[in-house]
Parts: structure tokens; sequence; C-alpha cells
């Protein structure tokens, strides 16, 4: 499997906590997943997803708290419905959709949320390694 | 404001198939903020695109830009020297400010980013809804101030068609009925008689049915009128 | 500004599986990258190791990146900074995140974790969280209703200035208590620790001041309307003891008033109150007479036996649906109500109705300014369990009761008493955090709008009197979602900016090329 | 002596402690197991995409928060021996039992529970479990039981591992008490006719927890496969005079409705059957989950099941009644669910007579002693649910403030 490479956006509140659970319980992130952590997932803007894959990421995956529950009320609803634009727009311009992906993780599902990463990062291994890697500075 | 929606890239970049440099300039003004041309939208197809040529190795040049309002001369001279380098402009301005980048500078081609889709106002955070057809003669005054032309999706003038159904439309179930929020309007203010009498036909001389509309007011002319267009007249 | 970064990293390793040989490779990898000094610095499990921190030799470096092998959460002591750096510019790497528990694989990820810090630092404000005391020292309770008052008094117990806004007069002596009575809140605005209540008074337009908000949500009598010429008593259930049980001949307890008017929602009844009454009434040998229509028995919890005495009693307990409500009829004192199990339509003589009290919403123009979200049943608890029941979106505004949604009387009680000790607290540290990274405008650049008024969850985002977006920095708690949707890119998050993400990105992808 | 000692660090236990905290009060938990956190700890959450309000994060979050918190004495493995009135407060007397990690050194690096060769021997901490740490289960344990296996001491990097540790004693003393040991759910091998304990297929709501803990996603005992047609049956052990308590246990409906909205996201390929005595939820938010009315795979209706039988290649043959007339359904399953209540703990009405407090014919606790300093809170006093009794644990935090602090 060639090496690919997945920045994670990750959003302080119950999906660092996961994480960090799920590190304790002996379970730990993926190789390939590099964490750049945000505030909230709402911060997350459409470019940044987009100029993450083109400065050479595979693939992006969000990861904020439930719906409902996020710990800045909108802020995991907004970015999941930016992520689904940018599945639109990848599919638009024929790429492939599953390179995004928006994960929804309560700081108590630890090894859920890593089941669904390694999922995530399993899709993306099946993918054709994109041509250009870093091209785009 | 004018509401517009951004069109599927690979529709613009068919339209861009075999140039290099390219400028796309959005516009501050009513598409920035219904969320289709603006800065951000601009940043947004301009990563798009630079994927694209990366990918398909069309080593595009892509500038991106922003006007305060792209339909005035003035404000669209600023970029001269931007538009004139490269070798295509996409407006992400309404049709206006495309028309406007193209009337101004002729020889350069001047793509549409986005389809400008009507006269709208923001409901909602993410929600614009069509409420003025620019028909040229405003009713509303007969209609307790909303208007059946663009509302109604038939344009009915004197009252609801067969199709209304407890207070919505026939040809979509989510659109409420013009004509019922008319007279549950009219009913509010207690002019409930304006709906009885039978309204005249519209004056649809003055809408887009008479061809290219223009307005000049002589008192604000600083030259004769004959030249105030840019185009050469028939 | 040029800043330097200086990554220092433990050597000791040993959590992450990593040796020292490992560490140093680190180290040097490091050192190639970065513009600023790499240093090894003793394991920070240590309690004098943490204190050494404080003289290292940083080589002019004016910000620092410390990378911690054990999870910074589990050893809960954080490292002594730098002297000669300011602790604001100092990050804090939890290298276990990272770190592959089974292989010892970990190189690469480690210089990249570091380096992703380093570039994000190297951009970085020094900011500190700001303490902002209290100007007001008083709690205001804002209801009418009798746990409204409870609520105040308990206050006033613990030694709080409390005050009580009430639309009704209420005569009330109480220490530490002030009654504002026939007044109603109109507005709140401000900040934690300094909320401003304008109210009018009388009809005289007032202003008061709160460092904390309690909203005791009110229950009101629903009208039903039966038919003119029916002879039907409604009774509230809430005051059902007042009333001589004893004449009546049929009786008809309803879960809600709203089963009659088809339209209306489900309310939920004080079950608690409704079954004791029924077991009462049963008491007063009219068993036979009394008839409880309801969509659900909801005797949950220990009602289930204060149900089976009164079923046992003979209390007639009657299911309904939403499809089949029942009806009052025409003429005589009847209800009929189509009994799902028999399956026929029952006739039930009602000389009485007896009908919970429902709930009744705040305004919500109120709602609105207290930067909770107006659709208030759902919404104004929709921090969700994260934020613990009785909080709103803004700090220092509580709710309680029915105001934040319908639920069994007998589990308001201690919610109260909860929101009260919360409030205590609250009172008792004394000031309230401003955070330290929050959202900034570019009046410049402000289109004004109003997408972020609309959006910020805190409703620290205002159009001031020169039609330009401002954000209150005391409000705001940095979460960015107004950066995401301002269409002019007129707002910038403080130390999570777009050239901090984006060479974040950067650093990430370099080390695996 | 410390202000406050909490017997029972679950939902209510941790609400009062983390209240109190935060009114600088310095706090003792005693708590049985080896983790405070109750009940929550073994609870998975319920949200997939969308808070269901399950409630399980709030206590275990506020767990984490406090866990490093200074005033906070936890006192996990605890069994009490003895309780006696002494100068204005009370004094316990306690067994420490082993747990063969010594918590000061432990790092959480995680390395042991990646290393440990034995599933469930070596336990590790989970979110908003207090300590922090984890511990050794002699019974599973290969050091224990077979060989003398030292994986976990091999790869600690702090040495924290002391396979020798021995039982302690120990006396505590509090100002005022919180009696808050909770609640234990019913085990149904008492209701025979729904087979459990002989039919491997049929699991109570807390097994399936724990088979989801296990593998991230709900198996059939069997033989491992993902179940096509799930069946939960609520009120199993409660309001029934035989095979369990009268009562109804009220956390059952709301739970059970939660976990069957996220059987049916997560397993989109299965059938959800849940069947219900008397749906008794109150947030329109569980209601609503009640009338999915348009998703074919998943069925909420009202009925009571009467048996349960072995079907062919290992399917369940349920039997029930229907809402409306009193006719019989039969249907087969992968796997039932049974949707157990809870009733209180055996050690509460020792504890009570202990300190002198009244326990009613079922056990729980019906009053306190605010005067010594008594106080009770959570569902050792009636049935809650997770968030009632994190709520009532704050709100005795309040009676046991004005005790402490206003003069009598």
């Amino acid at each position: 499997m060639s090496k690919i490479n997945i920045v994670a956006f990750v959003c302080e509140n119950h999906a660092l906590s996961a994480l960090k659970a799920a590190s304790i319980a002996g379970d730990s992130l993926p190789e390939s997943v590099k964490i750049v952590k945000i505030p909230c997932t709402g911060r997350l803007e459409t470019t940044q997803m987009l100029d993450s894959i083109a400065t050479g990421a595979d693939g992006v995956v969000v990861i904020g708290c439930l719906e409902d529950n996020c710990f800045h009320d909108v802020g995991s609803m907004l970015a999941r419905g930016r992520v689904d634009r940018i599945k639109d727009l990848l599919k638009d311009i024929k790429m492939e959709p599953e390179r995004v992906e928006m994960i929804n993780a309560a700081s108590v599902s630890g090894a859920m949320l890593m089941l669904k990463i390694r999922q995530f990062e399993g899709k993306l291994a099946a993918l054709p390694s994109l041509p250009f890697k870093g091209a785009i500075k | 404001m004018i509401i517009g929606e951004r069109k599927p890239v690979s529709e613009i970049a068919k339209m861009l198939a075999g140039k290099k440099k390219i400028l796309i300039s959005g516009c501050k003004t009513c598409v920035a903020i219904s969320m289709a041309g603006g800065e951000k939208e601009v940043a947004e197809l301009a990563s798009a695109l630079r994927l694209m040529s990366a990918r398909d190795g069309l080593d595009w040049d892509i500038e991106e830009n922003v006007v305060e309002r792209q339909c005035e001369k003035e404000w669209v001279r600023e970029i001269e020297s931007k538009i004139l380098g490269a070798d295509c402009v996409v407006s992400l301005a309404c049709g206006l400010g495309c028309q406007t980048i193209g009337d101004l500078y002729p020889e350069k081609q001047a793509y549409p980013g986005l389809n400008t889709s009507f006269l709208g106002v923001p409901e909602e955070q993410g929600v614009w809804s069509e409420k003025c057809l620019a028909c040229g003669d405003c009713i509303i005054f007969e209609t307790g101030g909303i208007c059946p032309v663009s509302r109604c999706a038939k344009s009915m003038r004197n009252g609801a068609c067969g199709g209304s159904a407890d207070g919505k439309c026939e040809v979509n179930l989510d659109t409420d009925c013009a004509w019922y929020m008319i007279y549950e309007r009219l009913k509010l203010q207690n002019r409930l008689d304006l709906i009885t009498q039978v309204c005249a036909p519209k004056d649809w001389a003055k809408s887009h049915s008479g061809g290219r509309r223009k307005i000049v007011r002589k008192d604000l002319l600083i030259q004769p009128t004959d030249r105030t267009d840019m185009e050469v007249k028939k | 500004m040029n800043s330097k970064v200086c990554i220092m990293l433990s050597d000791c390793g040993a959590c992450s599986g990593i040796g020292k040989a490992d560490t140093e490779r680190i180290i040097s990898m490091l050192s190639q990258e970065s513009a600023g000094s790499v240093i090894m610095i003793k394991s920070l499990c240590g309690e004098d190791a943490r204190k050494n921190l404080q003289d290292i030799p940083v080589g002019g470096c004016d910000r620092a990146v410390i990378g911690q092998w054990c999870p910074a959460e589990r050893t809960g002591k954080a490292p002594k900074m730098p002297k000669s750096i300011d602790p604001a510019l100092v990050d804090i790497v939890d290298l276990s995140l990272t770190s592959d528990k089974a292989s010892k694989r970990n190189i690469e990820r480690t210089v990249g974790a570091l380096s992703q810090a380093a570039a994000r630092l190297s951009l970085a404000e020094p900011l500190k969280e700001r303490k902002i005391a209290f100007a007001s020292k008083a709690v205001a309770v804002i209801g009418s209703s009798e746990r409204a008052v409870a609520a105040a008094r308990l206050l006033a117990f613990h030694g709080l200035t409390t005050k009580i806004i009430m639309p009704q007069t209420h005569s009330m002596k109480a220490k530490h208590l002030e009654v504002i009575d026939e007044s109603n809140a109109q507005c709140l605005s401000g900040i934690p620790g300094n909320f401003k209540i304008s109210l009018t008074r009388k009809g005289v337009e007032t202003e008061t001041d709160a460092a904390a908000v309690l909203l005791v949500g009110e229950r009101c009598f629903a009208d039903v309307n039966p038919p003119k010429d029916s002879k039907i008593k409604v009774i509230p259930l809430e005051q059902f003891a007042e009333h001589p049980s004893g004449a009546v001949g049929g009786m008809v307890f309803i879960d809600d008033l709203n089963a009659f008017n088809s339209k209306a929602a489900p309310v939920v009844p004080a079950w608690h109150t409704l079954l004791e009454a029924t077991k009462t009434a049963a008491k007063d040998k009219l068993a036979d007479n009394i008839a409880v229509v309801a969509r659900d028995v909801k005797a949950a919890g220990l009602l289930e036996l204060v149900w089976k005495e009164a079923a046992e009693a003979g209390v007639k307990f009657i299911r309904y649906d939403d499809k089949t409500r029942p009806k009052i009829e025409k003429g005589e004192n009847l209800i009929s109500v189509k009994d799902l199990v028999l399956g026929e339509t029952l006739y039930l003589q009602a000389d009485v109705l007896v009908a919970p009290i429902t709930t009744r919403p705040w305004e919500p123009v109120f709602i609105e300014k207290l930067f909770i979200p107006s659709d208030w049943d759902f919404k104004a608890r929709s921090r969700g369990p994260q934020r613990g029941i009785s909080q709103s979106s803004c700090d220092g505004v509580f709710l309680v009761g029915y105001s934040n949604f319908a639920k069994l009387t007998d589990e308001i009680e201690p919610e109260l008493s909860s929101t009260i000790v919360q409030i205590i607290a609250m009172m008792r540290q004394g000031y309230h955090i401003g955070k330290a990274a929050v959202a900034e405008i570019t009046e410049a650049k402000c289109s004004a709008c109003f997408t972020c008024v609309r959006t910020c969850p805190y409703r620290a985002a205002e159009m001031n009197d020169s039609w330009k977006a401002v954000i209150i920095a005391d409000k705001c708690q940095g979460c960015g979602n107004c950066v995401a949707v301002c269409p002019s890119k007129a707002i910038e998050l403080k130390n999570c900016t777009r050239p901090q993400i984006a060479k974040e990105i950067a650093a990430s992808m370099e080390v695996v090329m | 002596m410390s202000d406050v000692i909490i017997i029972g660090g679950g939902p209510a236990g941790i609400g009062a402690a983390e209240t109190l905290l935060s009114l600088g009060k310095t706090v003792m938990v005693l708590e049985s197991a080896a983790f405070a956190g109750g009940v929550p700890l073994d609870l998975s959450c319920k949200g997939d995409v969308e808070c269901t309000r399950c409630h399980v994060c709030m206590p275990r979050d506020s767990g984490s928060r406090m866990a490093n918190a200074s005033g906070l004495e936890v006192v996990p493995m605890a069994a009490i021996e003895g309780s006696s009135s002494k100068d204005g407060g009370t004094e316990f007397k306690l067994k420490i039992s082993p747990r063969y990690v010594n918590i000061g050194k432990c790092t959480g690096c995680g390395k042991c529970a990646a290393a440990c060769p034995v599933i469930g021997a070596l336990v590790a901490p989970p979110h908003g479990a207090v300590p922090n740490a984890p511990y050794i289960n002699s019974e599973i344990c290969q050091h224990f039981t077979s060989k003398k296996c030292t994986e976990c001491a091999k790869v600690c990097p702090t040495g924290a591992f002391d396979y020798d540790e021995k039982l302690k004693t120990a006396a505590v003393q509090g100002k005022a008490v919180i009696v808050a040991t909770g609640m234990d759910p019913i085990d149904p091998t008492g209701v025979q006719h729904y087979g459990y304990g002989y039919l491997p297929n049929v699991l109570t709501s807390l097994d399936a927890e724990r088979i989801i803990a296990e593998h991230g996603e709900i198996r059939r005992p069997t033989d491992g496969q993902k179940p096509k047609k799930i069946m939960i049956i609520q009120c199993v052990g409660s309001r029934t005079t035989k095979g369990g308590v009268e009562y109804c246990s009220k956390f059952c409906c709301k739970y059970g409705l939660r976990f069957a909205r996220a059987l049916v996201e997560r397993v989109p390929d299965a059938q959800v059957d849940f069947l219900y005595m008397d749906l008794r939820t109150f947030e329109p938010r569980t209601e609503a989950l009640a009338w999915i009315g348009d998703r074919k795979n998943f069925t909420v209706s009202q009925g009571v099941a009467s048996v349960i039988q072995k079907g062919a290649n290992n399917t369940l043959l349920v039997r029930r009644t229907t809402a409306s007339d009193a006719t019989i359904e039969e249907g087969t399953y992968d796997m039932v669910i049974l949707s157990v209540g809870g009733q209180p703990r055996p050690e509460t009405k020792v504890l009570a007579e202990r300190l002198g407090l009244k326990t009613d014919s079922f056990g729980f606790v019906v009053s306190q002693d605010s005067w010594r300093g008594v106080f009770v809170a959570g569902s050792c006093k009636a049935p809650m649910d997770i968030e009632e009794s994190f709520t009532d644990g704050k709100a005795t935090a309040l009676s046991v403030l004005s005790h402490l602090e206003v003069k009598r």
C-alpha cells in the first residue's frame, strides 16, 4: 500500500478528548493521520479542506462534536454542511468525494471514533493515489 | 439584492480550455452577501481549478481578485492591468458585472462564473427567495405589499388560481400561494375590499417584453443623450 | 516581526517506546528543518525536572514548543516555563496522541507533530485569558411561580444579594432579598457579571443590574373551550386539592387540555400530582365516578405504585391516541373517548374536568435577548449534555423548570437546587473569564451583512453605530464560527488565523515528502 | 478530616463532588469498583451523527474535568466495614482491595493495555474514569491464574506495577456524608420464559453494551455475525410481581429507545423491533424517537412478550401479544435484547442501617439525617436516569453546603 497522508481537523472539545481516551486505552492513531487542532469544526472553511488536498493530502477528515451537543452550539452542523459541499465539488471535478469525510464523536466513544478513522483510511488506500503530491505550493 | 449561484466547476473549466493566465474576479456587493461570488467563493473556485490543473497538467496560472462593485466601470477600471494581463476573466459577479468587464475590454473574453438567479431577499441564514421580477410596473400597493407577479407561479393578477390548496401553491407544495398570503395580509390591514375589485391588466410594455429597457434621466446627463450608451447605435 | 521558535523534547520517551538514539535522531531531523534552536531536556515526569526547565538557555528564541511524551491530562502538572519566554507563547504538545503504542515507528510522526506546532506557534500572538471581575454583586431571579420565590429565598439564605422580578404584587421580606414586583423584564444585555435588565415597573421603564440571571419557567392554564351550553366545570389540577371532591358526581382527569383542540401539540402533565389527586379522590369512595383520560399513563418510577393503588380502588384509566381524541359532548356533561383496548367509544359523566396546567414559553423576543435560541422548548437546552441541563448559551444565564423543556413536576426541585448551587459557586468565584484568543473584525472589510451577527452562538457579534460589525471580546468564546461564514473575510480568529492553519498544514506535509 | 465523604462515585456522586469542589470543599469519594464513574462507564454513546441526549458523556466529562482537581481524594475498590459518629462527623472503616498498579507512578501512556495478552485482564481507564490509571483484574490476569505473565510490568516505563500488593484497611472521617450508592441492574435469570442464561443470543442491554465496547459494534455471541433481526423488550424485571420488582424503573424507556435508534443507525440493514408496555418518556425528543414511523426497519409497538424459544439455526422464536387486541404474534429474531430495570443494591440497606437511615420495602433509602449531616443522593432514593441522578447529586451538594456553613 502506497503511503497515504490524511489531514484530520480535530475540534478541541469532544473530538480531542475522545482521541486522548482512545490513546490511553492503548489504541493509537493510524500513522497517516496528521492532527490539526481547531477550536471548533465550525471554524473550518471549504478552501482550507481543498488546499490541504492541494498541498499533498490524499484525504481530509473533519472530527467534531455530535450535532446538537456541539460545544459551540452550531459548529459541527455547519462543518458537515461544508464537507458535503466539498464532496459535491469534488464529484463535479471528477475526483472521488470519499476523500473528504465528516465524523462526529462524543468524548466517550473513543474506540468507535478510531474504528471510523481506520475505515476512512482503508477507503482512501483503495483509491488511486493523486498524480500531484504537493505540486501546488 | 441580486441572488446568484456558482456554476458547476466542470462547466467553468470547459470555458477555460486552452487558456493559461486566468483572472477570477468576484464582486463585494450583492453576490458576496448571497454567498455566491464574494472573496470566499473566489478563493474556493480558485483552489478547485488549481486542483484540476495540477491533476490534468493544464498549468493554469490563476489569479484571485475582488471588485467593490463590478457593475460600475470606475471600479472595474481599478483592476485594468490585471484584466489586460490575463488571457481571460472568470467573473463571479452577476451578469451585469461580467458584461461590464466585457464591454470595457471587448478584446478580452469575460466568462460568467455564476448564474444570476433572481432578485431576492435573504430569508434566513442560507435561504434566499425571489420577491421581484423587475416587471417595470409595480402593483403591490393593491396587493397588500406582496408581489403576485414574482411570488405566484402563474403571475396571477386577479386572485388565486384553481390550484391553490390550504395556502400552498400547486406548482410546488413547499411554496405558499401568493394570493392566499395577499388575502391574509389584506385581512390584517382591513382592506379586504381591495380583493373584490377587478384589476385592469398590467402594463407589460414596461416589462422585458418590450425589449431591452433603458432609463435616461435628462436632469442627470452631463452629455447629449446619443453618446450616453457605449455601444454603437442601430 | 521575525520570531524564533525553540523546540524542547524530553529525552526519556519511555512512554512511547522511543529510545535515546531515536530521540537524538528526532532532534537532528528537527534542527535541520527549524530556524530556531532544538534542545533535548530531561524527562518531564519528575517535579525537579519540570523546575529545571526554567533556566534552560533558549538561544535567543522568544517562543517555545515543549514535546511531552506522557499525556498532559494524566500528570495534571504543566512544566515550569523557561524564564526568558512569555508563558503565553509556550505550546505543550501531547506526543502520546501521535505515538504508536505497539511498534516503535514514532520518529517521523513526532518530528511532524513538533514542527507542526512550531509552524503554528511562529505566527502566534502572546494572548492571555482575562479575569473580568463582576461589576454587580446581585443575582436576578425572573419568574412569578412559587418555585421562583423559593429559589430567590434560597439564594438570599446563602447570603447572595438577590432580586426577584415578577409581574404580580408580592409582599415578601427577607435579608439580602429585594422584591421588584409588578414589573416585566423586557430585555437583557451585557456580559456575565454585568448584565443589564431593562424592565417596566408599573408602566415606568427602569433598569437593574445583575451578575447572574435565573429564569424560572412559568406555567399557565391552557384555555379549553367547551360548548356554550355545557356545564362542565374545569379545575386546574394544581388547585384540585382546594376543591371539595366529596360533592362531585362524575369526575374526569385529563392529561392535556389540548387534547380537545386537535391542532395543538401535547404537553407533559404533572403526573405526580395527577395520580396523587386520583388517589385522594378514590379515598373519598368516589372511585367509580373517576376516570383518567390520557395518551399514556406515564406513571414512571415509583409513581407506578400510586397508579396501582388508584386503579385497584376502581379509578378507570382510559387511553386515547392523537387520531381518536376525546370530545366534549354538546348539551349534557359528557366526555366521549374511544378506548384503544376495548376499541369502543365510552361516554364519561364529567361534572368536573380536572386538567393539568400547561407550560408557557418565554416571550421569544426576551429569549432572543437572552442569547438563547428562540425555539425555546428544544433549543433553550441546545447546549446538550456538554453544558449541563440548566445553562443557556450565555454563561451566567440559567434556565430551570418549564423554561427549558417540559418535564415531570417532581424532577424540577433537584434541578432548581442544582442550579442555585451552580450560581453560588459562580458568585463566589467573583469573576468571569474572557477567552484569550477571540475573533476580531477588520472594519474596513466589513460589508455589514449581518451574517456573523446571525451566526454567533453567543451573540457576541453586534452592529455598531457606524454600521460595521464588531465582536464584543468579553462575550466571544473563540469558536471562530463567524470567521468561516463571513463572506468578505473580514474576521480573523486570533492564534488560529488562515496563515497559521495553512502553514501548519504545509508543515505536516513536509515530513512526508 | 475531609469536609464531605461521598459513598459511591456514580453520576450522583460525581455531580455532588464536582459541585462541592467548585465551592472549595475537600471531598473524598469511596468507590466499590476500580474506577469512580458508575454505570455510565459501561455504557456507550448513543449518538452517531446527532446527539440523542443519552447523557452518558455528562458525568464522564465532569469526571475527567476533576480527575486532577486539588481537594479531591478518590478511594477505589473500597468496601465499608463499619461506621461511627466521631467529633461532629462520621468515621468509616474501609477495606481496600489491591489494584496492583501504583496510581501515582502511572503516566497513562497506554503501553500496558496494548501489551496485555488477555482481554479484560488489564483494564484501561475509560474516558472520565477516576483515577485515570488502569488496574489488574486478578481473576483473569495470567500472572495470578496460570503462568507468571509480566508483560505489562515489562513495558511499563515507570515501573508502576506491583503484583504483591495486599488488601489494606483504612479509617476516614468526614464532616458530612452523601450516600449515593445507586442501583444494580436486575438479573433477568429469574424471568424463566425469556430463557436468559441458557439461550446465548438473549442478552441484557448491559451485555449488549459490553459487546459493543469490545468490538465497536453489535455481534451475535453464538457466531460473531452482525444480527439482521433484533428485538428489544422493555420492562424486563420491572413492573412485575414475579422475577423482578413491582415498580417502574423509569430510565429503561428512554434508554431502550436511544439504544434501538443507535442500532438502527449503526447497523443500517438490520431490522429492529421495539416492544414496550407503556412509553413513559417525557422529553419531546425521546418521544420523537418513538415516532420514527416512516423507517421501514424500525418498529415501535406495544405489547408483552410471553415466551422466547430456540428456533432453527440459532435464531430465536418470540411469541408476543399485540397492543390493541389480545391476539398472539410470532416472529423469529437473530438476537433479543432485554432492557432490564434497576433495583437498589443490597449493600445500600446495610449501609443505611449503619447510618440510621430508613429504607422502604424495596430497599430504597427514604430518609436522611441532615442534622447529623448524612444526606442521600441519586438513584438509591428512587429510580432515576443518568441526568436526573447527576442533577440530584448537584442538588444534594446545596443541602451539604448549608449543613457545613450555616450556623444552627
